[in-house]
C-alpha cells in the first residue's frame, strides 16, 4: 500500500472523487494556480479547468453562500476555507443556513456541501492562524462535523462526506498535513463519518482526543506503557458531530476511567460534551473524576514560541494526567 | 460596461418626507401608454395578472383578519408590493427559472402557482403545509412545483445562494435564469455586496430584484444609504442597474424581461431596483404610526397602491369593465373563503414529524445514516 | 419598591446609564423612532437625540464591527442585535476581533462593547426567531457572556456590564421579557456579571439552569416540593461565561446530585460543560449520574404549535426528571 | 454628489498580462512635474520620504534574511508599496489622527514613528515588543505612542472598526481623521461594504485607502472583480473614490491630503485605491512562481519598484546626489544592523505573561475582576 501525508490524502481523495463524479468541483481563495495554501489541489487546475476549480474573492460567507446555492441546484461543491481563523464571516451561512436546508424545507431540498477547515494550532500560527472552532459546529443539528487525524481517515472519511447527502464540516488539523505519514490504499474507500475508533486498546483509563491531540495522546499512551506499565485505551473521536456516543461509553464501561484531551480551550466545547455524556450514561461504572487536558482559558494562541507551547498540550503533559488519573 | 437605462422618469418628483424618500419612482412609466403587442404582453396577460394581485390582496387581507383574531401567526403584507411582484415573475419563466424570494412576496408566490390553501396552511401552521411541513414560518421552505424558495428570513442570505444556484445552471450549461428577491434593507448586508461581485465576475444569469419600499422596519432610507438609489451600486461590480416604478406593473415585466434576455444572451446579471411603498406596518407585530405620521401614511396610500393604478390601466385600454371588476373581487373572495375554510379544518402535523428530515437517510456504506 | 417586566428593567438599566455617562449610546436596527422591536429603547431617541440612538442599516457584522472601533476609541457603545437568530453574520467582529482586542493588544486597548441580544424560543419563533446561539460567546475567552433571567438581574447585570471594561454578550430571553414581572430598586445598582446565585435552596438535588428555564426550574421544583415532597435547590447560572464553577460545586457537594436544564440542544453546549466540570471536580460527591433536561437534537425550533410544545422543556417534564433523580 | 477626480491618467496604457491587470496604474502623475510648494512638501519633506522608504526596503530585506535562516516568523513584504504608504502617511497628521492598518505596511509603520527594533522584536517575538507583548503575528497589535492599531490579520474586519473610531471622534466633536488601510482583497468582503455605506451615511471623517497590488495572494484582479477599478464602488456609497499610482508618492501623497481635507471639511470619506505591484510572493511561505510567469514578474519589477522612481524623482530635482544615495543606503542598513544584533538579544517573553490582559481589572463592587 503506498504511504501518504495527511495533506496528500485529502488531494487524493478530492481527485479521485472529482474524477468520478462531474458533479463535485472545488472553490475558495488560491484553489487554482496556486493549489491552495496547503497545496491540496495542487495541480487541479490544470487537470479539471477554472470552470470546477473556482479561485474566488476573499470573502467567506459567499465561498459557503454560494455552495450552499450550487448544492441546492445538484452540484457537490468542497467549499475550502483557508484557515479556520477565517471561517467566522461564513457561520452564518453555515450553521444558520447550509445545516437547516433540509429540515426547514422538510426534505424537498438539500445542501450536500463539504466545507474544508484547515485548523489547530503549534505551528507558530498566533492568534489568527491557530484556532480550533469545531464547537459551534459540532453544536449544531444538521451538520456532521468530522476531524480526522490519519491520513487514511482522511481520504475514507472525505470520499464518505463527498458521497453523503449532507453539509459536512471537514477539519483538516494543519500541523498534521505533512508531519503525519501512514499507509493509504491507492482506491477509493469510505470510512463512516460518524464513527469513533480505538485507536489503541487498554485496560486501566481511556484516552479520547482528535486531531493533532490523537497522536499526542498516543504518544503518551506509550510512554506510560513503556516507564509505568499503564494500559491506556486511546479513542480516536473522528466525528464531533454526531458524537459516537457508544463507542465512548463502551470505551469507559471497559476501563472506568476517562481522560478527555483536546487542543481547543475547554469551557464549553466538544470535550465538555464528552465528559457530559459519560457523566450521564456510565456514572455507576466510573472509578474516578472525569479528567481533562486542554489549554488555559485564555485565547489561542500566543506566537511567542515559549507561550505557545505552554499553550498546547503536549505528549507530556497528557502522560502526566495519565498517571494521575491511574493512580486514584 | 454599456451604460444601460431604458426607463426614464419624466413627471415631476415630489419632494420627500421626513421619513419617505420619494424622488426616482413618483414619475410614471412611459411604455404604460405604448400598444400591448410592443410591450409583449397580451390582454389576457394583463387581465390575470391583474387577477393575481386581486387574488394577493385579498388573501393579504384575511391573512391580517386571521391574525387579529389570533389564529395566523406572523405575516409581512405584501400590500403596495403586488404589482412590483406580479411584473417581475411575468417577465420571467416559471417552467424553467429558480426563484429565491423572501418574506413579503405572497403575490410572487400565488403568481408562481402557489395556492391560497398552501398558503394558509402554513399561516395555520397545520399539516400538508407543503413548503416546510409548518416547520417554518409561512411563506418559507420550497416549493413542491416550481423551483421556488426561501431557506430562511435571515436577510440577504439569499443573495449569495442564489448566486450559487446560477452557478450550478452555468456549469450544467442549463438555460435557466436565477431570480432573487430582497428589500431595500438587504441592500447593505454584506452577503449581498459578495453575491452581487461574484456574480458579476462569472457573469452569471442572475436578476438581481430589489423591493424597495424605502423602509427597513423603521428605518427610512435615508439612514440606510447616502446615494438615491440603490441601483447605482451595480455600476461598483460591472453589471446594469435600472430603477423602475414598482407600482407599475408594466415597468417591471419591461425591466425584468430586459434582465432575463440580458442574463439568457449570457450577459450577464441585472439589479433592477423596484419603488414600492409599504402600505401597511413591517408586519403583523409592527405599529407604524409609532414612526410615521399620519400624513405619510396617507400619502403612500394615496401614491403607492398599485391595484387601482392597475384598474385604472385595464378600464383605460377597455379590458376591465365596472362589473368585470366585481367578478373578480367576488371570485377572489370566494377562492380565499374556501381556503380558509379547508385550512381551519386541518389538524396539526404530529409531534413525531419533527424529528425527520435533519439528516439524510442516504447513508450507504459510509454509515452516514440519520443521527 | 416599584415592580417592573424585564424589558422594562433593561430599558430603566440603559436610561439611567445613559443619563449617567456620555459615552454610551445605542446602536441598531430600529433603535430610534420604533424603540426597537420590544421597545427597549422606547422614548430614547426623544431623550437623548439621533447622535446616541443610532438607527443602523441591516448590517449586523458592521453594528459589532463599528461599536468595537467606537469603544476602541473611549466609547461605551450597546449594541442591538435584534434577534438571536441574525447574531450569526457579526460572530466574526464579536467572537474573533472584540474578545481578543485587550488580549491582542497586550492590553493596550480595550472593547468594553455591550451586546445585548434578545434570544430564546417558546414565542412561536419558527426556526429564525427562537435560537438560542450562547454556546460560542461562552466557549470563548475574552468575552463575558451573562444571561440574566429576573428583572432585578437584568437591571443590575447589566448596568455592570455597562461599567465594566470588558465586551459583554448580554443575552435576554424573549420569553421572559414580559412575562416575568419583579421587583427592581429605582435607583442604580451592580449586580455581578460573574455570578451565579441560589434562586431556591434545597437539599436533595441541585438544578442548573439560566434564562426561561430558571422560571421553569423554579416550577418545577415548587410542583415536586407540593406534590412529592422533594427539596430541589436551583441555581440560576447567570453568568455563562465565567461559569461560576464554585457556586456550581457547592451546591452540588451539599445535594449529591445535579439536573442540569436548558432550552438549547444538548450536544457541546453550556450544560454539557455544567456536566463536566461536576464530573471532574465533585466527582466524589457524587450519589447519581449527572443527569440533563434539554431539547432533541434537531434545529430550534419548529413553528408549529404542537411541535414547538414538545421541543421546549417545560416545567411538567423538568419534574419528571426531578422524580427520577431523587429516586435513584 | 459631485464628481470628484482630481487625478488624471494621461500616458498609455500598456496591455494586460494573464494575470497583471494594468490598465489604470500604468500612467504617470502629471503633479510630479509641479514645483514643490505647490504641492505642499518640503525638499526636507521629500528626503525624509525617501529616506523612510529606503529604511522599509533594507528592513524587509532583512526581516526576509532572517527568515530564510529559520530566526523571523512569516512576513508579508512590503516592496512595491512603500511609495504608496509614505505617500499616505505624509498626508495626514500622526499628531492626532488614527490609523487601522493592516499586514503589509512595514514602511507606514516606520513612517508613523515605530522603530526597527521595535518590529524586529515582533519577528522574533521577543519581550518588549510593544504592540502585542508579542503575542501576535509581528506588526499587529496597538502601537504605544502613535493611534495605529491592527487587532487581527482577519482581512476587512478594519473597515468597519475604523468607521467606529470615527464615530466616536464625531460625537466628541473631535477634529480627527481616521485611516483605515486594506489591500484589494479585502474590498470583496462584506465588512468593508457596510462599513463604508455606514461612513456614507453619517459622513463621517475617513479616508479608506487600498493598496491595490492586483492580487490577492494569487487570486488577480479579474477573478476579483468585474470592474476596472475599485475606488469605482465609492460612487454606490455616495462618496468620491479616486485611484493613483501608488508607486508615485507625491500623487499618493496629494490624494491623501485632499481626502483628508475633505474629512475635516465635514464632508465625509473618500475611497482612495493606490496601484501598487507586490514585488515579492504574497509572504515569504509563498512562491509566486506558482501562479506568475517570469515574465510578469520581471515586469513588476521594471514598473513598479517605486524606490528608483523615487530616487529619480528627488535626483532630478536636484535633492538627491550620488553620493548622499549611498549615505541614506550605509545609514539605513546601520540602523538595521543595530535594531537586529538588538533584537537576538532579547530574550522570549516569559510563560506566565500570557495570562494577563484576558480580561480587565476594573472590578470594582460589580465583581467583574479578572478571571
Ligand atoms: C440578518 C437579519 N437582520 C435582521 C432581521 C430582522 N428584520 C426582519 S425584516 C427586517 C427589515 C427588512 O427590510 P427590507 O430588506 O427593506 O425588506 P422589507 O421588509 O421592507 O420588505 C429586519 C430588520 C432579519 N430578518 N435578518
Ligand atoms: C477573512 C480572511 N480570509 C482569508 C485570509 C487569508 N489571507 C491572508 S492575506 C490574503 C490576501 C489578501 O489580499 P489583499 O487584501 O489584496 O492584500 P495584499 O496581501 O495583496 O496586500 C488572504 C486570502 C485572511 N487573512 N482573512
Ligand atoms: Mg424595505
Ligand atoms: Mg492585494
Amino acid at each position: 500500500m503506498p504511504t501518504m501525508t495527511v495533506i496528500e490524502a485529502v488531494r487524493d481523495a478530492m481527485r479521485g472523487e472529482m474524477r468520478r463524479d462531474p458533479r463535485i468541483f472545488i472553490m475558495g481563495e488560491d484553489v487554482g494556480a496556486r493549489g491552495g495554501v496547503f497545496l491540496a489541489s495542487e495541480g487541479f487546475l490544470q487537470e479539471f479547468g477554472e470552470s470546477r476549480v473556482i479561485d474566488t474573492p476573499l470573502a467567506e460567507s459567499s465561498i459557503v453562500g454560494i455552495a450552499l446555492g450550487a448544492a441546492v441546484n445538484g452540484m457537490r461543491p468542497i467549499a475550502e476555507i483557508q484557515f479556520a481563523d477565517f471561517v467566522w464571516p461564513a457561520i452564518n451561512q453555515l450553521v444558520g443556513e447550509a445545516a437547516r436546508v433540509r429540515y426547514g424545507t422538510g426534505g424537498r431540498k438539500t445542501a450536500p456541501i463539504v466545507v474544508r477547515i484547515p485548523y489547530g494550532g503549534g505551528v507558530r500560527g498566533g492568534l489568527y492562524h491557530s484556532q480550533s472552532p469545531e464547537v459551534i459546529f459540532a453544536h449544531t443539528p444538521g451538520l456532521r462535523v468530522v476531524a480526522p487525524a490519519t491520513p487514511y481517515d482522511a481520504k475514507g472519511m472525505l470520499i464518505s462526506a463527498l458521497r453523503g447527502d449532507d453539509p459536512v464540516v471537514f477539519f483538516e488539523h494543519k500541523r498534521t498535513y505533512r508531519l503525519v505519514r501512514g499507509e493509504v490504499p491507492a482506491d477509493a474507500y469510505m470510512e463512516p463519518c460518524d464513527k469513533a475508533e480505538v485507536k489503541r486498546p487498554g485496560t486501566d483509563l481511556s484516552i479520547f482526543a482528535y486531531g493533532l491531540m490523537l497522536h499526542y495522546a498516543l504518544e503518551a499512551a506509550r510512554l506510560v506503557h513503556e516507564q509505568d506499565g499503564i494500559s491506556a485505551e486511546v479513542v480516536d473521536l473522528r466525528s464531533l458531530r454526531p458524537l459516537d456516543t457508544e463507542t465512548i461509553l463502551d470505551s469507559v464501561r471497559r476501563t472506568s476511567k476517562a481522560l478527555v484531551v483536546q487542543e481547543d480551550t475547554p469551557a464549553v466545547s466538544v470535550g465538555s460534551e464528552v465528559a457530559a455524556v459519560i457523566a450521564e450514561h456510565v456514572f455507576f461504572d466510573l472509578d474516578a473524576p472525569v479528567m481533562r487536558v486542554a489549554p488555559p482559558e485564555i485565547p489561542p494562541m500566543p506566537f511567542s514560541p515559549l507561550q505557545e507551547a505552554a499553550f498546547m498540550p503536549s505528549p507530556e503533559k497528557i502522560a502526566a494526567a495519565i498517571r494521575e488519573l491511574a493512580a486514584i | 460596461m454599456q451604460a444601460w437605462c431604458f426607463i426614464c422618469f419624466n413627471g415631476s418628483v415630489m419632494p420627500d418626507t421626513p421619513h419617505i424618500h420619494r424622488s426616482a419612482a413618483a414619475a410614471s412609466n412611459p411604455l404604460a401608454q405604448e400598444p400591448l403587442p410592443k410591450i409583449g404582453l397580451s390582454p389576457e396577460d394583463l387581465a390575470q395578472m391583474y387577477r393575481t394581485m386581486v387574488l394577493s390582496r385579498t388573501l393579504d387581507e384575511r391573512i391580517y383578519q386571521l391574525n387579529r383574531g389570533g389564529k395566523a401567526a406572523i405575516f409581512g403584507s405584501a400590500q403596495g408590493h403586488e404589482a412590483a411582484q406580479i411584473g417581475c415573475i411575468r417577465g420571467t419563466d416559471p417552467s424553467r427559472d429558480h426563484y429565491l424570494i423572501y418574506y413579503r412576496q405572497l403575490t410572487a408566490m400565488l403568481a408562481l402557482g402557489t395556492t391560497p390553501l398552501e398558503l394558509l396552511l402554513g399561516f395555520l401552521a397545520r399539516e400538508g403545509e407543503p413548503l416546510s411541513m409548518a416547520r417554518q414560518f409561512p411563506l418559507h421552505g420550497a416549493h413542491p412545483r416550481v423551483d421556488l424558495f426561501s431557506f430562511s428570513n435571515v436577510v440577504a442570505t439569499q443573495v449569495p445562494q442564489a448566486v450559487g444556484v446560477a452557478l450550478a445552471d452555468r456549469m450544467r450549461q442549463e438555460d435557466r435564469v436565477t431570480i432573487v428577491f430582497f428589500g431595500d434593507g438587504a441592500a447593505s448586508q454584506g452577503d449581498t455586496h459578495e453575491g452581487m461581485n461574484f456574480a458579476a465576475i462569472h457573469k452569471l444569469p442572475v436578476v438581481f430584484f430589489c423591493e424597495n419600499n424605502r423602509f427597513a422596519i423603521s428605518v427610512p432610507l435615508r439612514k440606510q444609504m447616502a446615494v438615491e438609489n440603490i441601483s447605482s451600486r451595480a455600476a461598483g461590480y460591472g453589471f446594469p442597474g435600472v430603477t423602475v416604478d414598482g407600482t407599475d406593473m408594466i415597468a417591471v415585466y419591461e425591466a425584468v424581461s430586459a434582465a432575463v434576455a440580458r442574463a439568457r444572451a449570457g450577459q450577464g446579471p441585472t439589479l433592477i431596483e423596484a419603488m414600492v411603498y409599504r402600505l401597511l406596518p413591517h408586519t403583523t407585530d409592527d405599529d407604524h404610526t409609532r414612526y410615521l405620521t399620519k400624513e405619510e401614511i396617507d400619502l403612500m396610500h394615496r401614491e403607492g397602491d398599485p391595484i387601482p393604478k392597475a384598474a385604472k390601466l385595464l378600464r383605460d385600454r377597455g379590458l376591465l369593465s365596472a362589473a368585470e371588476e366585481q367578478t373578480v373581487k367576488a371570485e377572489a373572495q370566494r377562492t380565499v373563503n374556501e381556503a380558509t375554510e379547508k385550512a381551519e379544518a386541518a389538524p396539526y402535523p404530529p409531534v413525531e414529524e419533527m424529528y425527520r428530515h435533519v439528516y439524510s437517510n442516504s447513508s450507504g456504506p459510509s454509515g452516514k445514516g440519520s443521527q
